[in-house]
Formats: C-alpha cells, structure tokens, sequence
C-alpha cells in the first residue's frame, strides 16, 4: 500500500478533477473522447502508475473521484459491462504484462472501447483450475492453442480474453501452464451461448481450435501461468462483496414485503423460518458492514471470503421461502424463452427466478465446497488433504 | 417367498385410533415392506419408462418448447398397461389393486420425470370419483378412465392443501357452471374436467362450450398447469354439496399422500445421479466422491431418502387400508399420514435435488443436463397440494399438539 | 491510527427510525470496528484471566464442587481493574466508559468460562440502576458498584425474556417485600438485592431479615442460580412503580443484548480450542483437521462466529448510542438489536459448543475435558434472558413482520 | 443363513421348549441352575451349534424361545447387563475360537455367571479403531501387555475382556494386531472410573501393567487380530437398533406430552420446531419398523446403518429443544454427584441429562462421522479416500 513519494493526498486529486472538468465539459465532450481523456489525466484508477491511467495514489482516493465525476454528470464506463476487465485482467496485465503490454491493453480496457473475457474454465477444470487441458503447442514465433472453455460471460461481445493454457503436459499440473492474452476475433475462435437453468443463455462455450496467438500476448513467463493466474483470481475475490446495502435491502426485502402485503399467505411455521432468514440476512449485513468498515481503516479482515458463502446460501434459502410462500403464484414461472440478458436482473423477476439463478451462487466464482477449504485452510489454519496430483506428470493424472 | 399380503384378510387387530385427546392416535399396523406384486410392477413400469421416456428424451421435449404430455407414453401406461386404472376396483373393469400399486407407478413416473397426467387424473380425479356415490354417469367415467379412454381433472388449485378447498365455480339454476380456477395441474390434458362447486361436484367435457383454459408458463416444465374459466357451461352433477366437498377432501388427501411416492422417486433419481457423478467426475487427481464433504452429504441424502421411502409407503399403506376397510380415505390416519407425507418427503426431494445441481458443479447448472427438471419438479411439487409448513400445522391438529 | 469515535461528536445525520410502518426500522449507523482502547481493554482483560482463571482451573473447582464465584478473581476484576463499574458514569466514580467496554469484558469472560457475577451486577443490575431515577439510595448504591464493594443482583428469574417480567414480590403498606423469585443469576454473590415488585424497584440488603436463597443445582456449573423467597423483609424503595417496570425493562433488553458478547466469548473458545485440538490429533495416519467434513464444519462455526460477533457488536453500539443520546436504552433500535442479538448469538454459541465437544470425540464427552463447562454455558445462555424463539416473535413485533 | 439338516422347524423347538419347562420349573428351580440347564438343552441361543447352548436351528426361531421362557416366568440372564458379552464377545469366540475356548467361556458367558466387556478403543485410537498402540510382547508361553484402553463400558463387574493388542509394531498397522481374552482379575489390570460430563461414570479407563496372558486365550492367529475384530464390530451394528418402538416412544414422547401439558411454554417458533422433530422422530421410527419387517421377511437392508444416526440426531434436538421450551425449568440440573449407574436411565432423568448424554450418541459406538463415510463407501459405492496409513509400518505413522 506504500505509494511512491512525493504522496497524492485527497486534496491533489479533488483539485485535478475539478481541473479536468473545467476543462472537459461532462455533458457536451463526447462519450469515448472524455473517457480516454479522464485516462490520459490520470483520474481513470488513481492507485494505478501515472501514464497508465493513474496518479500512483492511494487506492482508498478512488472512490471519491468516482463520486465526483458521478456527480458532476459526467459519462462513465459502463464498470458492469467491462467489470471482468476492471477486474481481473488489468490487474494482471498491470502486475506481469510487459510496459508494451500494459500501454497497448490498459487503455481501451480501461474506456470500454474493447471488452474483455476471461477463459479459464473447462469442462473438465473448474474448481480444480490447474487441471485445464486446453493446448497451446509452440508455432513459430506464436503458439497454436486448441481446446474448449467455459462459464465465460460476456465472451460474445469480447475482443480479448485472458486465457490459461496447458504448455507442457509432461510436468506436474501447476508446472505446465502459460497464461495468453486471446484476440476472440481470430480464426478458429468459435463463441456458443451456454444456456443455464433459468432458461437464459448469459454464459458462453469458447471452442479455440488452433487459434494463433503471437507471443507478444504471453503474459509472464512460459510455465508461469498458474502464478499469473492466481493475481487474476485474487483479485476476483477482492471485487466480490460489493457495496452497503440497507436494512432488508437484496431478496430479504423482497420476501418482507410480500409477507407484509399479502396476509393471507401467513403461517406460523412460515413466520418462524421467515424471521431466521431475517436475522441471518441481517447478521451478513452487519459482517459485510463491519468489513467494509475495517477496509477503509485499512483493517482487512479475513470475513470477506464468507461474505460470497452467506450470500449464496441466503440467496437461495429466502428465495426458496418465497416460491412456497406463494402457492399457486409460486408454481408459474415468468419466462423460460432462452435469452441473452446483458446482466443478471437477480431481484427485477420472479421468486421461481431468483430461486433457481441463486442456485449458480454457489457454483460461479468459486464452489461454496471451495471457499469452505479455503477458509479452514488459509484462515482457520487447518493442514490440507493429502495431495495425489501435485507430484505427477499432468497427462498421468486421472481423469 | 410368497406374497401374504394381497391374500391375508385385514388385520383385525388394529388399533382404532385412540380417543384420549391428550395422546396422539395410535397408528394402525400395515406391511411396509414391498410385495412381490409391487416389485414386479415396478420394474415393468420402470423399464417401459427406461424405453419410451428417458430423462433425456423429457429434456429435449421440453427445449422444443412441447410442454404438452407425451401421449404415446400416456397411450402404453394408460390403455396398454392399464396404469391409469389401477386403484379403479374390477366392477368398473380397473386393475382393481389400489393404492399401494399406484404409488409404486408414481415413484417409477418421479424417477424418469415424465410428462403424463397420471397424478393429476389416476390420482385426484380418480379418488374424487371414487369417493363420490355411484351412479351412472360417474361409473361410466370411472370406466373410461380405467380403458385409458378418458382423462380427468379436478379443478382445484394445485397448490389447495387438504381441507382447504374453497368452491370458485357456481352452478345457477339450470346447472350452468360459471367461474374461474388458477393453476389447475394436468387439466390440458383432460377430456373431463370434475368440478366441485358449492352445489356439488360436476363432470363437465373439456370440449363443452363455455370452457376456456389458458395453459401457464409452469414452474415444473414438465406438469403443466392451465388456468380455467367456464362461463355457462353445460355440467353433469355428480353428487351434493356434502358429498362433493367430501369427495375433493378425500381426493386432496389421496393426493397429498401419495405425491410422496413421486417425490421419492425424484429424490431417488437426484441420489442415484449424483453418485455416478461424482464417482467419476475427477477433480484434483481424484474422483470428486472420494471427499469426505461430499460424500457425508451424500450419505444425509440417503439417509432421508430412506426415511422418506418409509413414510410414502406408509402413507400408500393406510389408504390403502382405509379403503379396504371402507373407513373412506380421508379420515382418521389417512389425514395424520398424509400430513406426514408432505411435511416429510417434500423437503427431502427438494435438498436432494438442489444437492444434485451443487454437486454437479457447472454442469447441474446448465440447462443441457435434466437436473434441473428434477429441481423444479421438486420445488413444484413442494408447494403442490400444500406446502410442509402448512401439512405441519394440518398435522399439529391431528396429533394434538396445539399451537401457541 | 486514533480512535475518532470517542472524541467525535455524534453522527447528526443518523436516519431516524422510520415511521412508516409498512417498512422496517432504518438502523442506526454505527462503527463496528474495534477502538484502540477497546483493544487495550480486551488485551488486558484477557492476560489477567489467562494468569487468574484459565479453564482448567474453572474446572477444578467444579469438581470440588467449589460452585460459589470466584471471589479473588472478582476482587481483581471489579476492585483492581475496576471493570464493574465500566458502565457506571464518572459522576458515580464509575469507569464512565459505556456498553461497548462491558461488551469487550463480557467477550472475554465468556471465553475465559470466569465464574463471576459480571453478568448480574456489572451489567443487569446496574442497568437497572442506571435506568432508576437518581436519588441518594440509588447514587450511593452505585458507587458501591463502581468501587467493587457491593454486588448487586437484580431478583427477576433468568429466564425472563424482555418486556416479559411479572411481578411475584409484593411490598405492603410498611414496605416490607414478600414472595419468592426462582433461578436469579448471581444472587448468591450478591450484598444487595434489586426486587422488583408492583409498587417499584426496592433495595434490599442480601444479609437482611426474612431474606432466604437456596442455591438451586443449576445446569450452568458456572453460572449460580438462587431461588430466593422474601418475607417481611425491609427494602428501599428506589422508584415509583412505572419508573420501576421501566427499569426492569431496560436492564432485560440491556442484559439481553450483552450477553450476546458472552456467547460470542464462549463460541470462539470452542473454535479456537477445537482447531487447536484438530490440528494435531491424528487418525488414520492424519491430523482429524484434514478431513474435508471437518474442515467444512469448522469453517461453518467460523463464518457464523465472525458474523455473531458483527451482530454482538452491533447490540453493544446500539446501545451505547442511545445511552449517550439519552434516548433510553430500552426503546426503539435498542430493542432490535437486543432481539437479533439473541436471535442469532445464542444458537451460534450453542453450536460451537456442540461442535467442540462432538469434534473431540470421546474426550470432549468426559468431565475431565473443559469443554463441557462451555457447552452448559452456552445451553443455559439460550435459555437465559429468552430463548432465541421468543426475541424472534419480538423482533416480528419491532420490524412489522406480524405472526399469521 | 444355511442350516445343518436335518433342518430343526419352529415346531421341534417349542416342543423341546415345552419338554425343558416341565423338566425344570422355573419358578422354584434356582436360577443358575435353570440357566446352566437351559444352555444345556439348546435353548439357549438356539442358532449355535449343539453343545454350545444352541440346536444348529435357524436365527428366526430364536425370539419364540425367548417369548416361551418369558411368559412362563422363567429366569433371564439379564441381557442388558451381559450385552458385550452376548452381542460381540459370543459370536466372535464362536467364529474364532479353538473348540476348547468355545466350551470353556460360553456357557458361564451365556449364564451370566461371567461378565465380559470390551478392551479396544484407547486414548489414540477412537474412531481409527487398527491405530492401538497396547502392546502384547511374547513372553515364555503367553504374553505380557501393556496399555490403556477407555470407554469399557461394565469393566469394573467384568471378569474377562476381548482385547486388541499390538503384537508387531514393524508392520502395517492392520497386519501387526492379536486379539486377546484379557482375565481382567488378573495382576496388572487396574479398572478406574470415567466420568463423562453428566456426571456419571458409565465407563471406565483400564490400565494393563505388564499383564500376563497365557497363549491359550489367543483368538485367531497372531497377527490376524484385526480380522477377528471386524466380527466383533460386525455383531456390534447388527445389535445397534433395538425394539419396535410405538409413536411417541423416545424422547419425542417426553417432548410432546410436555407441550402438551403446558401450555404457558408455547411460542410459534418452538411450535414448529416441535412439528419438525415429531415428523423426523415418526419417520424415523417407520423406517425401524420397516428394516425390521423385512429382517423379519428375510430381506435385512442397508437402512439399519441410518437408524444409530438418525437416533443420535433426533436425540440430541429433541433434549434440546425441551430444555430451551422449559425455560427457568431447563437452566436447572438434577444432580451432578459423580455416580457409576448400572444402566443408562435416559428417559428417566430431567431434559438436560438428556441433552447431555444425547451428546455421546454421536459419539460412542461408531461416530456419526465414520457412519456417514460407512454409508458413503458401503452403501453408496462412493471411493475411499486416498489412505496414507496403510503401507506404512505402524509405528513410523504420525501420531
């Protein structure tokens, strides 16, 4: 957390941004010209390097430019859509990628002129990751990469995606692995919608087959890929967790209101299970609360690996609670047409929704069983199960 | 070994059920474990099912959008293996088993989730018909059903627990029916629709002018609910108002105990499942069932899976009995022991489904695999003919355990 | 770093409780990070239970049936350290810091299992005190507490939950008390007794004339029940009778949310103890702690802890934030936060001890293990000041969740 | 289940019932006497062999027997008190045991006259039973055996004790155990009491000090102790289940009748709290009384391992929730003296004796932890997890 010398203060960069906004008119500069502009002046992520959209400041600053430029009306760049980008990939591009990488990548990532995509998954790797079988064989000053991918949201509309290749098959899992940087426009890049149990298609398959990837969009050393990649997810489970949320805010407030409004769906044994979900929804709340807290007094706490944990399992409990409580309007469903929603709309549709999208809670971003050994590992300082693959050549593994 | 049961008469032993309000009845004695009939049964039923209607096969019907149900599979169930009639006695030319046989066939229908109307016309229409008096216009259904030839539904709510049942329908004067009823299960598949209503239950021709039904887009993809409204149609009267509330009571009941089987047989599918999966799913060099996490949750499922095979037979059992015993299906421990039912097996099939989709993993999520038919078969069926909380507080009743 | 929050005046921009009330109450805000001094407090609380009662010295001195308090640890604490009289006002030479400090005390009392009277006097009865009318009994009763020579406890049976206390002590016209209270806390540590009754809140000495307490077996080994009975016995009056109800009330609520700090005490003792003990005993070749369900299980008791104590702490800032905003400790969010902290603190400790004592195996079963003393602990605690079900059905009353 | 012909039919055996209670009365015949000579006749356990209390019959026959002697007022030999005995000690000698151990301990075991308890688990070896560390070193022509074994149950009125004992510490440790008849009147053998946290001591801690053994009391070969205690264990969980049990039986009943007793205690919540545990304690009981009709019927089943579990469970909600419902009632205790009870009295005592001894249910006799992996692998198929104490000599494994 330590910043280069002289340090930005507060106040330096509020001056700055009132600077820029003088300068640049939030409402008349058009859209993509003032966003690359709020990047050249540093003010896109200030805790980044100045020239790469930063002011090398301290990340806590962020926030209040943010709200700054928010205020002032100014466009922004849509950090839902691009959040894999945000969130993930400049992370690593900015912790491994050449300077020739991050000038070339950081910038457009940043403004939203080009999506990213993130292909780490497989059929056969998800939550054991460093088992992914797609091949990247050597092809001249590039390499050839073929295999399947999956879970990749957004990957229709993505130009780049950060992408985990098998390198090596001969050494042990974690050994063999490069991490690329994928151009979904080129050959052999086939994007499938993957439907999901909702009805709706938000994820997407990635078939590559032999698609060409110059070295130049290797990022860090070849073998090094499952080092790159831990950044990249490390920084996932950063962004996870989200903002305040107020009393009965998310589905409990939901579930709330249709208790208070509609009496005649009362009974007492719902009543007792609705106020549990009530008391633990507010129970995470105050954790969540408590956590944020602590971050901004740079007091980081290990409770935010729960906070993914609770909220899938309240997720899908209340709004299992919700459909029973419901009867007859519990057992219709709004709209099962296969769809491609650009996000998810969690708490906009129905009870028979949220209760099967919840259901990907505890799956998406790391399994629930996952999160448990992480927490008993690396916080309750529980020893690990015996390994049997960490030893062997990844093609001898079963599979 | 041979089977006793079928052959035994009642026993005559059986406690009756005890009059001292401050103790719970004492439960009848009935043979839980399967006759021999009930297993040949199930593994004809079973292997029809593993030919015609392979979960596969339900999920591509279901992604072509074709929500209707499988009429080729009805046709061999119904009329080829005479399933549909089987707790029709042999006067009215059904298979004249009972009870216990159904529910032997709805935990075969659970386990491959198939798209027939079988409860909601071999089940609730059928027990309403059974309990309402005879006469010839409810004896003729009644062998229409049991040919295959007819298939009913009795308007009610799907989600109306036992006991719950408020009439939405009125008949005037020159026995027109007009109204309206939600969420009716496997009523676009009927050709009679059995209506109750404040003057009686009434058997109106799904075709009849007057009656319009909206299909719904159904939570459970594969039951699917229509909403109905009639407006001066032309109806049958089968019974009284007494006897018709009485014979939707009955029905209800018959239907919330019996759902139980098919719950099992989903909750049996989701198990069943989920270990091949994950005995051969691999994940950190070693098969993913090899966890001791998953397999402890594993073995909680089983274990619920097993209690709730107990109490759905049981459930099966005393209507069975009640019905042998013309005790009539809704009374006494039919009420505890559907209650039961549904309080208990619902659950189970619902935690059995969510565990499959969890223990998939990506896959349970997509819509590719069947899990989620299961899910939301499961789900459906939890809140069907009343949800656990409400069979708890039925059940509070019937035991004598007041409220606070 | 500095601690902002002590010197900072309060927040001007808190919402008010809403009064709409189709919608819950908007809480307070509230800092929910430890202050310096709180972190101060907490160390040295915790090094001197660490030297003057660690587990095995509690245990010891209930195998020798040794039930009374242990008085040399008092001394320190109330005497020496002058915790008991954290939340009593400096004009009372009191420690005049407030809930959130007792909260820190009574975390690590709990985790410490410390048999002394915290609980009942530093925190029940003072509250009570606290929330009389000041007067000169009153004034000098609580510079007796803050001096750690009196100990008080306020006779209302354990078990009451808030606003649920029933007068059973009666003062006639010359003020002399009758009647009898079961299961009071702390009473036989106690030099002076807080009796409520129907004409108001009385002191009475504990040594005075018509004043009995038997010692009741309780099932908390360090946590003493008296039952008392009072005939003809001289007390001082403190209050007027609504003014004493409003006292007894706060201190429940008061109690109520506190002790949720104790619970959070005793359930991280049993984490911590059960990782420790996990971590190095070995089966089958491995330490236990490396069996997936147990690292799963013990993560679950983890997450809930971390929560329980966000919650706990929240209940302690509460109130401190009314008491400074003198808008009373009993009304409005106080009485949420008092209910969620027993709605979820309570079962949280309850299972952490039942976790510890099953992930022990055999030797968590055996008297000579400590950990036995937690799990009664935690049980009683349930139970104590009202069970997790009845703060539930007032919580339904304070968010406008209402029963069916 | 097979038979020797000539098979012996129910009718043989309740004419040789009726012929050995007109041959010995039982009201006026001394007790041993009638016992020795009911062992003597086959009638005893009529499934074993002729000579050893039994008539080669089938194991069906034997509760008519029972039901026989009981009705006529004839003796018993106390099962409760002889269960080890009975139930793990008996079949084990009888699959295992010389001809001359056979004669010389199963009558007086059957009779009574002798009480035998259990000496396997052992501080270090609860539920990973193969890990004893007792050691047996030859001595001359027997054995001397150090150790300490816990949770024997009637040790203290016991005479003898079936005992597991380390004979080779070089080996894997399921190859290097012996199984041992231990006189537990013998030098060297000290008994002390166990005092669990209700309390009471049911158990005992048994200190082996250089105990002699001579090798006549060796059941099954050296080394091959560990397949003699999978018989042991294996009549463990046949004898695990108990009797018909009427609703209500148990502790559900105790619960319900206070409910109903006092109403002053009810709330909504523990209202469904209470429903909850009736439905789980009446499907419970259905599925006992199911697995016993189809012992009954010759179709023993898989369910039996769920009913200890399930049993443990409801045990342990059961009490606990009473003792919260019970209010200013549940924070009182009965009594804490130290006490050494002949039986566990679990229905007899207040709710928070209940919740407390509740707590062993889990624990003794298998915990629910190796239950559920016993459920997982045996009856789910599921595969074991990788073992890393199997191929290594026992006492290199950590500890």
């Amino acid at each position: 957390m330590a910043t280069d010398p002289p340090a930005v203060t507060a106040a330096d960069v509020q001056q700055r941004v009132a600077a820029f906004l003088a300068a640049h008119d939030p409402v008349t500069t058009p859209r993509a010209d003032f966003l690359a502009a709020r990047f050249d002046a540093g003010l896109a992520w200030v805790h980044y390097p100045a020239g790469l959209g930063g002011l090398a400041a301290p990340r806590h600053l962020q926030p209040a430019v943010d709200a700054a430029f928010t205020a002032a009306g100014a466009p922004d760049n849509q950090p839902r859509r691009i959040g894999i980008g945000l969130g993930m990939a400049a992370p690593t591009i900015l912790a491994h990628g050449t300077d020739a990488q991050r000038r070339r990548f950081l910038r457009p990532l940043w403004t939203g002129e080009e999506v990213w995509c993130q292909l780490f998954s497989e059929p056969g790797a998800g939550s054991d990751l460093a088992a992914v079988a797609t091949r990247a064989v050597p092809d001249g000053d590039g390499w050839l990469v073929t295999g399947q991918k999956v879970w990749t949201s957004i990957a229709h509309q993505a130009r780049w995606g950060i992408l985990l290749a098998r390198t090596d098959p001969t050494v042990p899992k974690h050994s063999g692995l490069s991490y690329f940087i994928c151009d979904l426009t080129a050959p052999g890049v086939e994007v499938r919608p993957l439907r999901q149990l909702t009805g709706e298609a938000e994820f997407n398959e990635v078939f590559l087959t032999e698609v060409r990837i110059p070295d130049e969009q290797r990022l860090g050393e070849v073998g090094q890929g499952w080092q790159v990649a831990r950044t990249t997810l490390m920084n996932e489970r950063v962004s996870i967790g989200g903002g305040a949320q107020p009393r009965e805010g998310g589905a409990i407030g939901l579930l709330a209101q249709t208790w208070r409004q509609r009496p005649e769906l009362r009974t007492s044994g719902a009543h007792d299970a609705l106020l549990r979900l009530w008391v633990r929804a507010e129970a995470a709340r105050l954790t969540s609360q408590r956590l944020r807290q602590a971050l901004a007094a740079g007091q980081p706490g290990p409770e935010g690996s729960a906070v993914k944990l609770s909220f899938a399992q309240l997720n899908q409990e209340i709004s299992s609670l919700e459909l029973e409580l419901l009867g007859d309007d519990g057992l219709r469903y709004d709209d099962w047409t296969m769809r491609r929603p650009d996000q998810v709309d969690f708490l906009g549709r129905n009870p028979g929704y949220r209760y099967l999208r919840a259901k990907g809670n505890s799956i998406e971003g790391g399994t629930s069983e996952i999160l448990k050994n992480v927490i008993a590992e690396r916080v309750l300082g529980l020893p690990a199960e015996p390994r049997v693959d960490t030893d062997r050549a990844w093609k001898d593994l079963p599979r | 070994m041979t089977d006793s049961r079928a052959t035994d008469p009642p026993a005559a032993t059986d406690p009756p059920a005890a009059t001292d309000p401050a103790t719970a009845t004492a439960p009848p004695a009935v043979d839980l474990v399967e006759t021999e009939t009930e297993t040949q049964l199930r593994a004809a039923v079973r292997e029809m099912l593993t030919q015609l209607s392979p979960p596969e096969q339900v999920l591509a019907r279901c992604e072509s959008a074709d929500l209707d149900p499988d009429r080729r599979l009805w046709q061999t169930l119904a009329r080829e293996m005479g399933l549909a009639g089987l707790a029709i006695p042999e006067r009215y030319e059904g298979g004249g088993a009972g009870w216990r046989e159904v529910s032997v066939v709805l935990t075969e229908l659970g386990r491959a989730i198939a798209p027939v109307p079988y409860l909601g016309s071999a089940v609730l229409a059928t027990a309403a018909l059974l309990a309402a008096p005879p006469g010839p216009a409810r004896d003729e259904l009644l062998r229409s059903l049991a040919a295959g030839d007819a298939v009913a539904a009795l308007t009610v709510p799907f989600a109306t627990p036992p006991g719950r049942w408020a009439p939405t329908v009125v008949a005037d004067e020159d026995q027109l029916l007009t109204g309206a009823v939600v969420g009716v299960a496997d009523a676009g598949a009927a050709t009679t629709l059995l209506v109750p209503t404040e003057s009686g239950l009434y058997a109106v021709p799904a075709t009849a002018a007057g009656v319009t039904g909206n299909s719904v887009t159904s939570f459970d993809l594969t039951r699917p609910l229509c909403d109905l409204r009639l407006s001066q149609a032309v109806g049958q009267r089968l019974t009284d108002p007494p006897a018709g509330a009485a014979a939707v009571a009955t029905a209800l009941t018959t239907g919330a105990a019996l759902l139980a089987a098919e719950q099992v047989g989903v909750a049996q599918w989701c198990l069943d499942t989920t270990v091949d999966y994950v005995r051969t799913r691999h994940q950190f060099g070693r098969p993913v069932g090899s966890f001791q996490a998953v397999k402890h949750r594993l073995a909680d499922v089983w274990v619920a899976v097993s209690q709730a095979r107990a109490v759905a037979d049981y459930a099966a059992a005393v209507l069975a009995q009640a019905e042998s015993t013309e005790a009539g299906g809704a009374a006494g421990e039919a009420v505890v022991a559907a209650a039961l039912a549904q309080s208990f097996c619902a659950p189970v099939a619902v935690a059995a489904a969510e565990e499959c989709v969890q223990l998939h993993g990506g896959i349970g999520f997509t819509w590719e695999h069947p899990a989620h038919l299961f899910l939301k078969r499961a789900k459906s069926a939890a809140v069907a003919l009343g949800s656990a909380d409400r069979h708890r507080g039925a059940l509070a009743s019937a035991v004598n355990l007041p409220a606070a």
